[in-house]
């Protein structure tokens, strides 16, 4: 199973290339589907089949058991319960901030006191414009449901996970989708998993900014992706915007880990920030 | 919905009365019906009472419409279509592209043309003057000379505001009408052609040329090359073929093209030339110089639907066969229970609950022993119609022309 | 005289987009997909259970009229059959496809559109693949003529298809079924089979149902099946948006 | 002026034919058509209802040809037809809930919609509904709102549409027609609409206060051999193309059991015909008079017709039952 299996809808997923762990049940990511036999012939061996509903790679998880389909990485963010993002707020009521999530969808929903220790009288002062970094409460039913976003966890009333609320100084850069699912892969730590995520280039960025200050990042499910360089003194700016074209060129032209540390020295190097 | 649940508890103890259940559950009223248990005894047959291939009452009736040229109403069962043909004159010089090379002497204009003739062997038609000209219909596409419209705002079902612009449903059946008289090549150019002799010839004979032009259409123009230099084309007949569709419950296209067929058949239209002193055309009121259209052929339209009993499919996720196992399946149903119904002439109830169609328009060729012809075909929405059951609509779709070529030969 | 090519996602802002376009037919159609999105206004209308497909065809030079709302139907049947619209996320939501003439010759007035049939059906189908909407299976399209000798010709250009005695389009699925047919002109029911025989090696070659042996000489006429350039599209696309994968691998 | 939802005749258009005999009159023997019927005699109403099961209710309603039109009918001559007899569909849709946009009414509204089809008239039509079209959808909407019971349904809407198969003409064809000269069919057409409306609504099972029937009376001069136009008479159901000229018509909408009239639509002068002759009689009360009892002899019609409906309706339920 060196060459990845590239599916399209309706083709099969051949029963060698699933996750053979025992007795532990299999689960089904975004993808796939599981058909039952309606008319069952003689003929046929198994009652059911593993089958494609997307166009993309099959990937598997031996350890969670787990295989689903990697379709096209550049979609449009649909709102999923527990998905971190970074939103703008747009306006604000009594009992809420209005964010934009993306352009083209509703406004999304964030209470005034969905905050770490926020009360009626500490809750921050949003201002349209603002960005926060939210966790996706709810989506709702059916059309016209309003997506509800919280930044603390309401049942422990920490901002978990850390970094949640309001994003201030620092840039946004978009991105994909799917760099963005990358990225946060890569960023929740363990060598092993930046290998899955195939992304070097925070580890890179970090070493070489190490000395400058380092950097602060936080990545939104939605394309989005915040970076802070405030520590650095008078280079903030420049590392800032360096750090932004490093992300955005290895999403457009999907970089290899080669190539991704030669284009980390390469822009700081344009940019005569010594590392 | 729990449809598949009341499919296997459907024929017996109904506590409701069958016209609410019809509304409730019409997936599984129609399946019930459709198959009843094996200890029955009892036929398949459609909640409306009709077997699977077996058409609704059809009755034509033509000419009852006073401001038309033709007209008919048709009733397809409850579907009922009126159709009106009004002919109208559009004078050459009122069609911009009526360049120089059309208005020349030459009547057989160098354009494409169709061969329907399928045992004509390719270019031989270039060389052979008459047979074109019998055989070119361009003018109708490039001039439009058919206008077909339908119409479905006449209250005939709710859901069409009366008032509003046709919806997607009605202009898509005028076009498939459009295409339909296009590409079956129904009405003759020649028919619609309105000529004029330059007064070389004496006042009596043209009348009389005329005359043999317009009545004979199966004589071979083989005088177009000796008489061609003073004759040219200075206007068409425009036919507005109009369908009010009146009251709509299911298979508005059969209707529609029935209405269309026999109104055509009942057209007559006056004998007209062209009046070189007012510079217009004129028309003969008199109905004994007024000549009816030569058809070619007659083309019927079948419609079906194709009913399947596992409503669920969409819900339940269940492996779809590919075609070669499909094929094996079909086999085996012969003996057990079968799964899917292909149902003639749906009605509007049963349209709802079956997305696969399949119209076949076909004819049969009266030069060759009645000859099936196929004019169009499509088939569209599903897997269960295949290769064989094409077949099988095709022999039912024969039967239909007969029943429709008895009907319109009584009106 | 090259194969039909294909290409996915060549428009950055809908949520799926491909451009199709076959030489030999001259037709070459854009097409985009912006799946699931809310149908504002049509509340009544939508399907509580389904996703509420919409189909739109925009012909390159002319406005749109009558022909363009008949294609627009039939494609809608055929794709509805093989979306699966009732995927989380997908009920009572839309699934609007536009298709956009972009060469070729136009379609006059009540004239046949099947020349530019099969091109519609294959944009239509890579952009929902591109959109990552989910599908049952996936399709693909051919036109073929006959013309009065019966001989049969694939994908004729518009001045061929006007000149010949019938013109079929055929859209198998991926599994083999006849997903559509379309068939105008004069014709028998043997000439169709023969047709059939012929658009099902064009769109799946001959391995699908190669038990008869005898349509192994068309072989080398079609040379590769359109299928397989739906795939090949898909694939190739794939590669390159995960390259970081595959080569990781 | 391209219809992009419909299909289109050719862009620079048509003209309808013109007969030889229309240019010089005296070579067809286009003879104008004669009133065979006496001044107070109506035509037959051919009115049935239920024909359209997929509305709420609906009828059909068709005139006895005239006289020469029958004749022309049996033995054909000329491709003019020498007059036209009203043929027209409706159906009643409702009552169903008002749209999601619509306002509060504590009444049924009522939606009239009265379409000509394109080959209903001797002139083509065109499919988007003209001024007359919408004028006697208002006229026919006025005469049917005084006989429905309209609290008895609130927020619901009720949609009646009438398609006309064949109109009624103006006047005799070979006239020429004079622009001061009204659309006369328009009135029997309304008549007609009436009566089939009314028809129609009953079998939706709606409730009325009465059957409200249509009627026609007019003033007509015509020709007679001897001296030229004859003295203006009146005359109930006219057919236009039946008479030299009409003076003066009127419809009325009449409920016989309450003896009321919810629509009266009067057109013409007749003061000039009254000044001229002695006949005192020649009023406006007795034209109105003419139409009620021109209404009262469709109202039989009408009644028969419902009673049909009912019978129907009462003979399906009992089935239902059983």
């Amino acid at each position: 199973m060196s060459s990845p299996l590239i599916l399209l809808p309706g083709d099969e997923v051949p029963t060698d290339y699933l996750p053979s762990n025992g007795s532990a049940p299999l689960r089904l990511g975004p993808g796939l589907r599981l058909l039952s036999q309606a008319h069952p012939t003689p003929a046929s061996t198994s009652k059911h089949v593993l089958t494609a509903t997307q166009a993309g790679i099959l990937s598997t998880d031996n350890k969670r058991n787990a295989v689903s389909i990697l379709s096209s990485s550049n979609r449009r963010y649909i709102p999923t319960p527990n998905d971190l993002v970074i939103a703008q707020v747009h306006h604000s009521s009594v009992d809420y901030f209005y964010c934009m999530i993306t352009p083209q969808s509703p406004h999304a929903v964030l209470g005034q006191l969905s905050f770490e220790g926020a009360t009626k009288k500490t809750r921050p002062m949003l201002r349209g414009g603002d960005l926060v970094y939210a966790r996706v409460l709810s989506t709702g039913l059916g059309a016209g449901a309003e997506v509800e976003l919280a930044c603390v966890n309401l049942a422990t009333g920490k901002s978990e996970p850390g970094g949640l609320g309001p994003l201030n100084g620092g840039m946004v850069f978009d991105i994909s989708t799917g760099m963005a699912a990358r990225l946060i892969r890569a960023s929740s730590a363990s060598a092993e998993q930046q290998q899955v995520a195939g992304l070097v280039v925070l580890d890179e960025l970090g070493k070489k900014l190490e000395k400058a200050g380092g950097f602060e990042i936080a990545v939104g499910r939605n394309g989005k992706v915040w970076v802070d360089c405030s520590n650095s003194e008078d280079h903030a700016v420049r590392t800032t915007v360096a750090i932004g074209r490093c992300l955005t060129t290895i999403d457009e032209h999907n970089l290899n880990p080669t190539d991704q540390r030669k284009l980390v020295t390469r822009v700081l190097r344009e940019m005569k920030i010594e590392s | 919905m729990a449809s598949s649940a009341a499919v296997s508890t459907a024929p017996p103890a109904l506590s409701l009365p069958p016209s609410q259940f019809a509304r409730l559950q019409p997936h599984a009223y129609l399946l019930a019906h459709l198959s009843p248990p094996a200890s029955s005894q009892q036929p398949s047959i459609r909640a409306n009472g009709r077997a699977p291939s077996q058409f609704r009452v059809t009755s034509t009736n033509t000419g009852s419409l006073t401001h038309t040229n033709g007209s008919s109403v048709v009733r397809l069962g409850d579907t009922t279509a009126v159709c009106g043909i009004k002919a109208e004159i559009l004078h050459t010089e009122d069609i911009a592209s009526w360049s120089v090379s059309h208005s020349s002497s030459s009547s057989t204009p160098n354009k494409r043309r169709k061969l329907t003739n399928p045992t004509e062997k390719p270019g031989e038609d270039r060389q052979d003057g008459s047979d074109e000209v019998e055989d070119d219909d361009s003018y109708i596409e490039d001039f439009s000379l058919l206008v077909p419209n339908l119409s479905l705002s006449t209250g005939c079902a709710p859901g069409f505001i009366p008032g509003a612009p046709p919806s997607a449903l009605a202009q898509s059946l005028s076009h498939r009408v459009l295409s339909l008289l296009h590409s079956s090549r129904l009405v003759r150019s020649e028919d619609l052609e309105i000529w004029y002799q330059r007064p070389n010839l004496g006042p009596e004979e043209l009348e009389r040329h005329n005359e043999d032009e317009q009545m004979d259409v199966d004589v071979e123009q083989d005088g177009s090359g000796s008489v061609g230099e003073t004759r040219e084309i200075k206007a068409f007949w425009v036919l507005y073929i109009d369908i009010m569709i009146i009251s709509l419950a299911g298979n508005p296209f059969d209707a529609a093209w029935t209405a269309v067929l026999a109104a055509l058949r009942d057209t007559k239209l006056p004998r007209a030339w062209w009046h070189a002193d007012n510079e217009t055309v004129i028309c003969s009121d008199l109905v004994s110089e007024a000549r009816r259209l030569s058809l070619r052929g007659l083309p019927v339209a079948s419609s079906f639907r194709v009913f399947e009993a596992d409503a669920a499919s969409g819900w339940r996720a269940v492996i779809v066969p590919d075609a070669e196992e499909e094929r094996k399946i079909a086999e085996s149903d012969r003996k057990g229970i079968q799964r899917r119904w292909v149902l003639a002439d749906p009605d509007g109830y049963e349209e709802g609950l079956a997305q696969e169609r399949v119209c076949l328009v076909i004819d049969k060729d009266q030069r060759q022993n009645g000859k099936v012809v196929i004019v169009k075909m499509e088939k569209n929405g599903g897997f269960a119609v295949d290769r064989k059951e094409l077949k099988e609509l095709v022999a039912v779709s024969a039967q239909r022309w007969e029943e429709i070529n008895k009907i319109l030969g009584q009106c | 005289m090259g194969g039909p090519t294909a290409s996915l996602h060549p428009l950055s802002r809908a949520d799926g987009s491909a451009s199709y376009r076959c030489p030999a037919t001259g037709s070459n159609v854009l097409g985009s997909v912006n799946a699931p999105i809310e149908l504002p206004g049509r509340r009544d209308a939508l399907k509580p259970e389904d996703a509420t497909i919409e189909v739109f065809v925009k012909p390159g030079t002319a406005p749109g009229g009558v022909g363009e709302r008949h294609i627009e139907g039939i494609l809608r049947d055929a794709l509805s059959r093989i979306i699966l619209g009732r995927e989380k996320g997908y009920p009572r939501r839309g699934v609007v496809i536009t298709l956009a003439i972009v060469g070729g010759d136009s379609i006059g007035r009540g004239a046949s559109y099947l020349p530019i049939l099969p091109a519609l059906l294959h944009t239509s189908i890579l952009a929902l693949l591109s959109a990552s909407v989910p599908l049952s299976m996936s399709i693909s399209a051919t036109i073929l003529a006959v013309d009065s000798s019966g001989k049969i010709i694939r994908e004729p250009s518009s001045a061929d298809a006007a000149a010949t005695a019938s013109l079929h389009v055929l859209a198998f699925t991926s599994k083999g079924h006849l997903l559509l047919n379309e068939s105008e002109g004069a014709f028998n029911f043997d000439t169709w089979e023969r047709v059939y025989e012929r658009a099902l090696t064009i769109c799946h070659g001959t391995s699908a149902l190669g038990s008869d042996g005898d349509v192994a000489m068309t072989e080398t006429v079609d040379s590769q099946p359109l299928e397989g350039l739906v795939r090949d599209t898909v694939e190739d696309r794939i590669h390159v948006e995960y390259a970081w994968k595959i080569d990781a691998a | 002026m391209t219809d992009r939802r419909r299909i289109n005749g050719p862009p620079g258009g048509t003209r309808p034919p013109v007969f030889a005999s229309s240019i010089k009159p005296t070579t067809v023997a286009a003879e104008r058509p004669q009133r065979q019927r006496q001044p107070n005699e109506l035509r037959k109403i051919f009115l049935k209802t239920g024909l359209i099961p997929s509305a709420s209710g609906s009828s059909y309603l068709e005139f006895e040809p005239s006289a020469s039109l029958s004749a022309a009918r049996a033995s054909p001559q000329s491709v003019i037809p020498p007059s036209s007899s009203l043929k027209l569909a409706c159906t009643v849709h409702g009552p169903k809930p008002l749209a999601r946009s619509a306002t509060f009414s504590p009444n049924l509204v009522l939606t009239t919609h009265v379409k000509y089809a394109p080959f209903a008239a001797r002139q083509r039509k065109g499919h988007i509904r003209d001024a007359s079209e919408r004028d006697l959808g208002v006229h026919l909407e006025t005469a049917l709102r005084g006989a429905i019971v309209a609290e008895r349904w609130p927020k619901s809407g009720l949609d009646i549409t009438i398609t006309v198969l064949e109109a009624e003409d103006d006047r005799w064809w070979a006239d020429a027609p004079d622009s001061h000269d009204a659309a006369w069919g328009m009135m029997n057409v309304l008549a007609g609409c009436i009566t089939a409306a009314s028809a129609a609504i009953a079998d939706a099972r709606i409730d009325c206060l009465d059957l409200v029937a249509g009627g026609v009376a007019a003033v007509v001069a015509d020709e007679t051999a001897e001296r030229g136009v004859s003295a203006p008479r009146l005359m109930l159901d006219t057919d236009p193309a039946d008479h030299r000229s009409t003076l003066s018509a009127c419809v009325v909408a009449y409920m016989p059991a309450r003896d009321e009239i919810t629509e009266l639509w009067l057109k013409g002068d007749i003061s000039k015909a009254s000044v001229g002759i002695d006949d005192k009689n020649l009023t406006h009360e007795a034209l109105i008079d003419g139409a009620v009892d021109a209404a009262r002899g469709a109202h039989s019609v009408l009644a028969e017709a419902v009673r049909e409906s009912a019978e129907r309706f009462a003979g399906l339920s009992s089935g239902k039952s059983t």
